[in-house]
């Protein structure tokens, strides 16, 4: 009811404003035929804009400090020796009564008489503040109105002025990136801070064995070292970029080069697919068809795999990636130029040798790029991992055998039954802070490539 | 120079009844023309006439284009060249193509014009490349200015420059024909005058067909001219009789309408 | 306008348990709302639990084990003062293994030697050498040595590690002359060929069963029960897991669930006190109760009214 | 060519041509077989895992249910009246009163009524113990006739024919799902409650119909066959919604002001690698920020699909303004050009010409970054969304969970063999929304692209 | 014509010692010129020597370049174009622009013609409005070939009637001087010669400033040219004086080294 009321006189002023300042500028025009600056429409803008930005201002600060200033009104409105009697429950409890009372909800039971007046009181309260607000925002809005309508006239840049805002909304809306990653960072940085408190930095970022005591305590933590973790991750990330760059390079290939645009138009949306499925779903697929047909194809061969290990993640993380190595090189395929494949063409050359000589070393960049966002991705993967890895933090270089990742960690220590005042929790902020790093090199790097290239070619 | 100098000619290419469909657009009617040995034939006419799409398709880069479809028969040196056991390969080393924007490879100025003799394997060892590409690159008049930085990328070099490079790139592959497609429009006239130099030398060993939107560069540069409008081929001859006493009304008009 | 759903959070054994409570308090309390309950594991939850006192922290943590003394420290530096612990039945936990396979009559010694990593032979340590159960004891079926536990995230893993594995290891005895550090390294350190270690849940020590018919798995006892299509239970010192035999103490490997209550929040979000009434009703967590049939082992039902009589007189501490 | 010139260089060199060209189309084939291989593969994984689900899942939309007639026994029911609107002052007293009624109904033991049926639809002298005879439905009955009593108190001493779900181990016996040679030992089910179902199958008793229950119930953990993916699809929504409304209005302003406002230095540099980085950032770390920010400072509420659309929106916003700034980097500076020739400011130029040029790509764009943030777990999983609600969301502020959250935790339920099915179910359901917003962007692409 | 007719043309232009930097290249090397009114002044010089960026000072186009640096001072009817409190838009308003390629916005043909007028508030209302339109087209020579379709796309007019839509699209506003950057280049001959002789209308009530790289062109459209080279003006006169006389010794070898 109230938020109605007071959208109403909003959108009243909004368009009263508007109105008057779009008006003022058609009459300057009908005047002398003097050049007027800005079209009617920036001129009514702009009025509403004054009006506006300080009746929404008022409103705010009613709205960020209203309820606290009701709640210690109504506790000043009941008598002293109530007051003392109530614990902080009790106290909830009664001002929700009050409260009821003053809406006209009306309370079952008993009302106490000093309950009635406070009511009645908080009642009047509400709709004198309530009024109090509106007619302020109002009077502030029309302050500013006054001020923009008066300002109208031919040489006012009426839209100078309203462009500059939105240029700033925009700017309001990239600065929305930063502020993530400073949050993220922020939300990192004092918990991992907390962590290398209990742990050396150098036994976490040197340290080759993992094995945190979770029911150790911060007396006895185990040991955080992080190499096994990220040795996994980079094998895994490795096994899966084995797996996505070919198949999704060939691909994306085939898709832009060789294939009808039919085939083209449904197969590519098909095999974006991959893309959406839940990671979790391809984690099962994993642990149960593609583990266990691994161990049984490396057993023909005579080989020893364990039906959950590097490999079978990194080979169904591979699977999951593809849609990112194809469909980014095939759209980055697409974009070279034409004359190039003719060039090509033109000089005898067949179709894959036009493509691997040519326009391949011309895409280069715009693919390296692709690859380097689909490692991210493969490094921050979680669910797979979780559930295809084996969950074993042991450095060693065998594919065959199980690994475990630094996502895998962060998740079995953050929502596992730890301590988490203990190193053993803390550390999956330490992990998350490294992840971070990690990613933020890769993709610095990835920037100074396609720079240099860009740089090398144009 | 005297046009009768190559009336006498042997004709290399031969086009019978040649039309072009992109999708359901007719952009060739019925095109038929003999085009001389070592001389210069000059296709000329308004823009969309249809000029770019034959001279494709006398080395079947519209093969490439999709949708495109060529009726009729083009013969080089009397074999037909869409015939289903010819090798498209084959066919466009011995008929290369310069494009209208100079399109090299973003590679070496050396690898731009070693890539015909690599993928086509003519080059036996390093040496015979490498004599190749010189060969090449000073047939196109460009070696003196880049020998010092062969192995710097062929992106690099100005406008009239890239042009020559893939004049060399075209010329490196041993073709029979050359086939160029407005290859000074986007050169400044300091630029265009050294590519029409290099054609009138080119001219003397190879088989050159140029399209171009400039009269005065046909006349200057070529032996034989044709005239194309809207999808036909309205006049053909020797060019100074085409210039100078147009049979046809449509060429005259155009001819006279406005020069250059 | 306070929030007028119960939220729990915690502990993933006790996240089914806590769910149907949920469902059912809803049911009989009409005036209330269907209590929210999260999982994210004891840590997790504690973590939650001792962000402070408001609308945007849990009211409930359910948890696999006791708070600790330091989690204690954190919540009362939060504002968190009023912590009232209720503990409300047991966890059995089992070993199982595929259906099809042989029985398995498992003691903790004999668990010992299959997964640690150096045992005791003739007084000395050496790297583990049995790769059949038979080798450990010829009582034990001739099969390859797998053994699918909990990760060390898991509550269940402090119990296997303490019922289990040091019993196991008490027995075994350790040859003279090893340092504290020794020692130590000796009870908890595992052979990676055989023992896989599952930081998901049951379905994946499960699913892990099926790809590998010869894995032996760690399980809850309510899952157990709810997967004999399955599974085999293996016998530990010879007592079968029951809830009969758990809740007489006869099987050794156990352990008591409990679920934290923010006493500040009573009163202040609706139905909070109502709720932990219920789930300790008789009908409820009791013998015969709802939770039995879900797979809970309950407790005595004197022990359960102290529980409810030391949470009810809570405020006062 | 004439014989003459056989020996000629020109000659050598066609000569050299020609014998390479049967190797070079060798390696064509090779290639171009490669590529065809690569993309069968591409597919057969989709195939793969398409058939996968499907073969799981389609038998969850099939449920078991029991035809019972109930009857509201006084006997059992024993109840005072129900409180009438009019008897009251305020309406406070008016919800107190009917909620103490409600109270007093709930306490009572509902099971003898389903009980009562289902032994009155059993064959006469059927020896069943109440227990093993109430484990055949499902054990939201009790509920169920007790809401419809609630709802129409004249019931009492009625007897109306109602549906009631079969349990979910009734549904397993009897769709197979379980195998039906285990000895009684394996069996959830005792053998007398097996028989009675067998015998309630032959009768039609029990009949099987489209489990309409997984579109209109909410998750249930004490009933598992009544267990339903509205609350977790309503989340969803919920969720999308957000990210909708948020993501792509900022990430499309975003996009604008980086590549056509802000002027090109080392903060333009900073931000661009920023928002490259926050691309690839994990999803889970994400989270964390989600709990630390929106949860811990903001006092958003826990649980609620508002932080979780917040935190799936800052996700996507990187994503979105990736491609967006793609989009318009695409368009031709001919076109900007011709625009600011005329005397259009940066902005006109911008909202007039350079954005309706570039809106198929910026929607498709949308769309498959707000598809990527559907699937999204990990996230959720540290604000408290992998949680049990039993409730559909009303507004953002409710407690909810999501749809991948939802097969998650179906995945983890101990009944196995009936949420296997289950959980195939969710995800063919998450796959169809999926599939339904990639078409969408596809067509409205097309259609806008023919417009254009 | 004669071109006595134009010497004493009032000036609408000055430009002093204007220099230009993209980055660390100068590209301008103190320009000076006078430009009159109601006259085609006409840029050439060969490919890079600063016509378009000269050009593009003088609507401020340039601001839209990153990395470009404008020195000097440019004044219009003697106001400093570059003055800090002048409004772009509101110049660009006065001096419009027609490009190379032709670049039509992708919206209806009068919703191309109307854009002008409409962001600067011209037309009161629609009759208004329709008014401006028709007789803009009218006066590019356009109206009659499109009156049927004026909501058909202007993007699928030919490349000629393109150029002839830009051109009226930049009357529109009502500007005083137009630019024109080889507007001709992308068409066919037909179709530069119908621009060619609507610029010639043209000149009677706007100043033109024409690049254009072909000198038959700059010899028939205009009264004044200016020769570029290398960033620098190297001579400025009557086109007549230009073509017959060029003082300079660059002048003339441009002029006598190739012609087209
Ligand atoms: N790939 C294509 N798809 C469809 N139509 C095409 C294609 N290429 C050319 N055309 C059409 O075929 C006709 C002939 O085009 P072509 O490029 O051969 O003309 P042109 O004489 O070379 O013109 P210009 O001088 O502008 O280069 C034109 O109408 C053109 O629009
Ligand atoms: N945006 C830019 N950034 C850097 N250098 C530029 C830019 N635009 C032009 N230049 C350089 O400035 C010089 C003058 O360019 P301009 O485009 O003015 O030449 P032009 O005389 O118009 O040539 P053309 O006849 O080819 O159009 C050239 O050397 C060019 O390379
Ligand atoms: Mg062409
Ligand atoms: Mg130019």
């Amino acid at each position: 009811m109230n938020a109605l009321i007071i959208a109403a006189v909003l959108l009243v002023l909004l368009g009263v404003s508007y109105q008057s300042g779009f008006a003022k500028s058609r009459g300057l025009v009908t005047a002398d035929g003097v050049k007027v600056h800005s079209r009617p429409q920036y001129h009514g803008s702009y009025s509403a804009l004054w009006t506006m930005i300080p009746a929404l201002a008022v409103l705010l600060l009613w709205f960020w400090f209203g309820a606290g200033i009701t709640r210690s009104y109504t506790v000043g409105l009941l008598p002293q020796d109530v007051l003392l009697s109530l614990d902080q429950t009790g106290l909830n409890a009664t001002l929700t009564r009050i409260n009821a009372l003053a809406t006209g909800y009306g309370v079952a039971g008993e009302v106490a008489p000093y309950e009635q007046s406070a009511g009645e009181a908080l009642r009047s309260f509400n709709f004198l503040t309530f009024a109090g607000t509106l007619v302020l925002a109002v009077l502030a809005g029309g302050a500013g109105f006054v001020y923009a309508r008066n300002r109208i006239s031919a040489r006012l840049r009426a839209r100078n002025s309203v462009e500059r805002v939105i240029g700033l909304l925009l700017l309001a809306c990239s600065a929305v990136a930063i502020l993530t990653t400073v949050g993220i960072v922020a939300s990192l940085v004092t918990e991992a801070f907390k962590f290398f408190t209990f742990i050396n930095p150098i036994d976490f970022f040197f340290g080759t064995v993992w094995a945190p005591n979770n029911a150790g305590g911060a007396a006895n933590p185990g040991k955080y070292g992080l190499l096994p973790l990220l040795a996994g991750t980079l094998m895994i990330t490795a096994i899966a970029m084995l797996v996505a760059v070919p198949v999704g390079l060939m691909a994306a290939i085939y898709l832009s080069q060789y294939a009808p645009r039919q085939f083209r138009a449904v197969a590519k949306p098909f095999i974006e697919i991959l893309a959406g499925i839940p990671t979790i779903v391809f984690g099962f697929f994993a642990l149960v068809t593609v583990g266990p047909f691994l161990r049984d194809f490396g057993a023909l061969l005579g080989l020893s795999v364990n039906a959950t290990s590097a490999l079978t993640a990194g080979v169904v993380m591979g699977i999951m990636i593809i849609p990112f190595v194809s469909s980014l090189s095939d759209d980055i395929l697409n974009q070279v130029p034409r004359t190039l494949r003719d060039g090509a063409y033109g000089l005898g050359a067949t179709q894959s040798e036009t493509i691997r000589n040519v326009l391949l070393p011309a895409a280069l960049p715009g693919i390296v790029g692709a690859f380097l966002l689909a490692v991210s991705r493969a490094i921050g993967e979680t669910m797979i991992v979780v559930l295809a890895s084996g969950n074993s933090p042991v450095l060693r270089g065998n594919p065959l055998e199980p690994v475990s990742t630094i996502t895998v960690s962060i998740v079995n220590q953050l929502t596992g039954d730890t301590d988490f005042t203990g190193p053993q929790s803390l550390v999956g902020f330490a992990l998350g802070l490294t992840l971070f790093v990690v990613t933020l090199c890769l993709n610095i790097f990835a920037l100074y490539i396609v720079r240099r290239f860009r740089e090398q070619y144009e | 120079m005297n046009p009768t100098d190559f009336v006498d000619r042997p004709i290399r290419l031969t086009a019978r009844d040649v039309t072009v469909h992109y999708g359901p657009k007719q952009a060739l009617h019925g095109i038929s023309i003999d085009i001389p040995d070592r001389a210069v034939t000059s296709f000329i006419g308004p823009s969309g006439c249809g000029k770019s799409t034959f001279l494709r398709c006398i080395n079947r880069m519209n093969d490439t284009i999709e949708g495109a479809k060529v009726g009729g028969r083009i013969e080089l040196d009397g074999q037909d060249i869409y015939a289903p056991d010819l090798d498209v390969v084959e066919l466009r080393a011995r008929i290369g193509m310069v494009f209208q924007k100079p399109n090299p490879f973003p590679k070496s100025i050396y690898e731009n014009v070693a890539y015909g003799p690599k993928i086509h394997g003519i080059a036996r060892n390093k040496a015979d490349m490498d004599e190749i590409v010189i060969s090449s690159l000073r047939k196109a008049g460009l070696f003196e200015e880049v020998k010092d930085r062969l192995n710097e990328p062929g992106t690099g070099l100005s406008g009239g420059q890239q042009q020559r490079l893939c004049i060399a790139r075209a010329i490196a592959v041993g073709p029979e024909v050359i086939l160029m497609d407005e290859p000074c429009s986007a050169l400044d006239p300091i630029a265009t005058a050294i590519i029409e130099e290099l054609i009138d030398e080119l001219r003397e060993n190879y088989t050159i067909v140029i399209v171009t939107h400039s009269m005065q560069q046909a006349a200057r540069v070529s032996q034989k001219t044709a005239f194309f409008h809207l999808g036909n081929l309205i006049e053909h001859g020797d060019t100074e009789d085409i210039f100078t006493n147009p049979v046809n009304k449509q060429t005259q008009d155009y001819i006279m309408g406005r020069i250059g | 306008q306070s929030r007028d759903t119960i939220q729990v959070a915690g502990s993933s054994t006790v996240l089914p348990f806590a769910s149907i409570v949920a469902e059912e308090f809803s049911a009989s309390f009409p005036e209330f709302k269907t209590p929210v309950v999260g999982s994210g594991g004891t840590g997790g939850g504690l973590s939650q639990f001792c962000e402070g006192v408001g609308d945007n922290t849990i009211d409930i943590a359910n948890a696999s084990r006791q708070i600790r003394d330091g989690e204690r420290e954190a919540c009362t530096a939060a504002g968190v003062t009023d912590i009232r612990e209720v503990q409300f039945g047991f966890d059995g936990i089992v070993f199982a293994s595929s259906a099809n396979g042989p029985d398995f009559a498992l003691t903790p010694l004999q668990v010992y030697k299959a997964i640690a990593a150096q045992v005791v032979v003739d007084g000395a340590l050496v790297d583990n050498p049995y790769t059949n159960w038979s080798e450990i004891d010829p009582s034990l079926p001739d099969q390859p040595i797998a053994l699918a536990i909990p990760a060390s995230n898991h509550g269940t893993r402090e119990v296997f590690q303490e019922k289990v594995v040091s019993a196991g290891f008490e027995e075994a005895g350790a040859p003279e002359g090893l340092s504290e550090e020794e020692l130590e390294a000796a009870e908890t350190t595992f052979r990676q060929d055989v023992v896989i270690e599952i930081s998901g849940d049951y379905t994946e020590t499960l699913a892990r069963l099926n790809s590998d018919p010869n894995t032996v798995g760690v399980f809850g006892l309510s899952f157990y029960e709810q997967n004999t299509d399955t599974l085999k239970v293996a016998t530990v010192d010879g007592v079968e897991p029951t809830k009969a035999t758990v809740a007489a103490g006869e099987y050794p490997v156990s352990r008591p669930l409990f679920f934290y209550v923010k006493g500040q929040h009573i009163g202040v979000i609706p139905g909070l006190e109502e709720y932990v009434q219920y789930f300790l009703s008789e009908g409820v967590s009791g013998e015969g109760g709802i939770l039995e049939a879900a797979g809970l082992i309950p407790q005595p039902a004197e022990t359960t009214a102290e529980i409810l009589a030391s949470f009810e007189a809570g405020a006062a501490q | 060519m004439a014989t003459d010139t056989l020996n000629s260089p020109g000659a050598a060199r066609a000569r050299a041509v020609r014998s390479s060209l049967r190797r070079r189309h060798l390696s064509e084939q090779i290639f171009r077989g490669f590529g065809i291989l690569a993309i069968a593969l591409a597919l057969g994984f989709v195939v793969l895992l398409f058939v996968d689900v499907f073969r799981k899942g389609i038998p969850a939309f099939v449920q078991s249910n029991l035809h019972l007639s109930v009857t509201f026994d006084p006997e059992i029911i024993d109840v005072s009246p129900a409180p009438a609107r009019n008897g009251f002052a305020t309406e406070a007293e008016f919800t107190a009163a009917s909620l103490a009624w409600q109270r007093e109904v709930a306490l009572l033991n509902w099971n003898q009524v389903i009980e009562a049926s289902l032994r009155q639809a059993a064959p006469a002298g059927t020896d069943i113990d109440s227990r093993t005879l109430l484990s055949i439905a499902e054990t939201n009955a009790r509920h169920q006739v007790r809401e419809m009593f609630v709802a129409n108190p004249t019931l009492l001493g009625q007897t109306v024919e109602i549906d009631v779900l079969a349990s979910a181990n009734a549904a397993n016996w009897i769709k197979g799902n379980i195998n039906r040679e285990l000895g009684d030992a394996q069996q959830q089910l005792a053998a007398p409650a097996r028989a009675l179902i067998d015998t309630f199958v032959d009768n039609g008793t029990i009949s099987n119909g489209f489990a309409w229950s997984i579109f209109t119930n909410v998750d249930s953990r004490s009933a598992p066959a009544a267990a339903g993916l509205l609350g977790a699809f309503a989340g969803t929504m919920w969720m999308m919604l957000i990210v909708i409304v948020l993501a792509v209005p900022i990430g499309v302003a975003a996009a604008i002001y980086l590549e056509e406002f802000a002027p090109k230095s080392r903060l333009t540099d900073l931000i661009e690698v920023n928002i490259n980085n926050l691309a690839a950032v994990p999803s889970i770390v994400f989270g964390l920020l989600g709990a630390a920010v929106f949860i811990n400072w903001f006092h958003l509420p826990i649980s609620a699909p508002i932080v979780g659309g917040l935190v799936l929106t800052l996700m996507t916003l990187p994503t979105i303004i990736i491609a967006t700034r793609g989009a318009l980097m695409g368009v031709s500076p001919a076109l900007r050009q011709a625009a600011l020739g005329m005397g259009a400011s940066r902005t006109q130029m911008v909202f007039h010409h350079v954005l309706p040029v570039t809106f198929p790509s910026i929607l498709t764009a949308t769309i498959l970054g707000v598809a990527h943030a559907l699937g999204e777990t990990a996230p959720l999983l540290l604000i408290g969304m992998k949680a049990f609600v039993a409730s559909v969301p009303a507004t953002p502020l409710d407690q909810a969970t999501a749809l991948p959250v939802q097969i998650f935790l179906w995945q983890g339920n101990e009944n196995r063999n009936f949420f296997e099915p289950r959980t195939a179910a969710a995800i063919m359901v998450l796959l169809a929304v999926m599939i339904l917003l990639n078409g969408v962007a596809i067509f409205l692409r097309s259609r806008l692209e023919k417009r254009a």
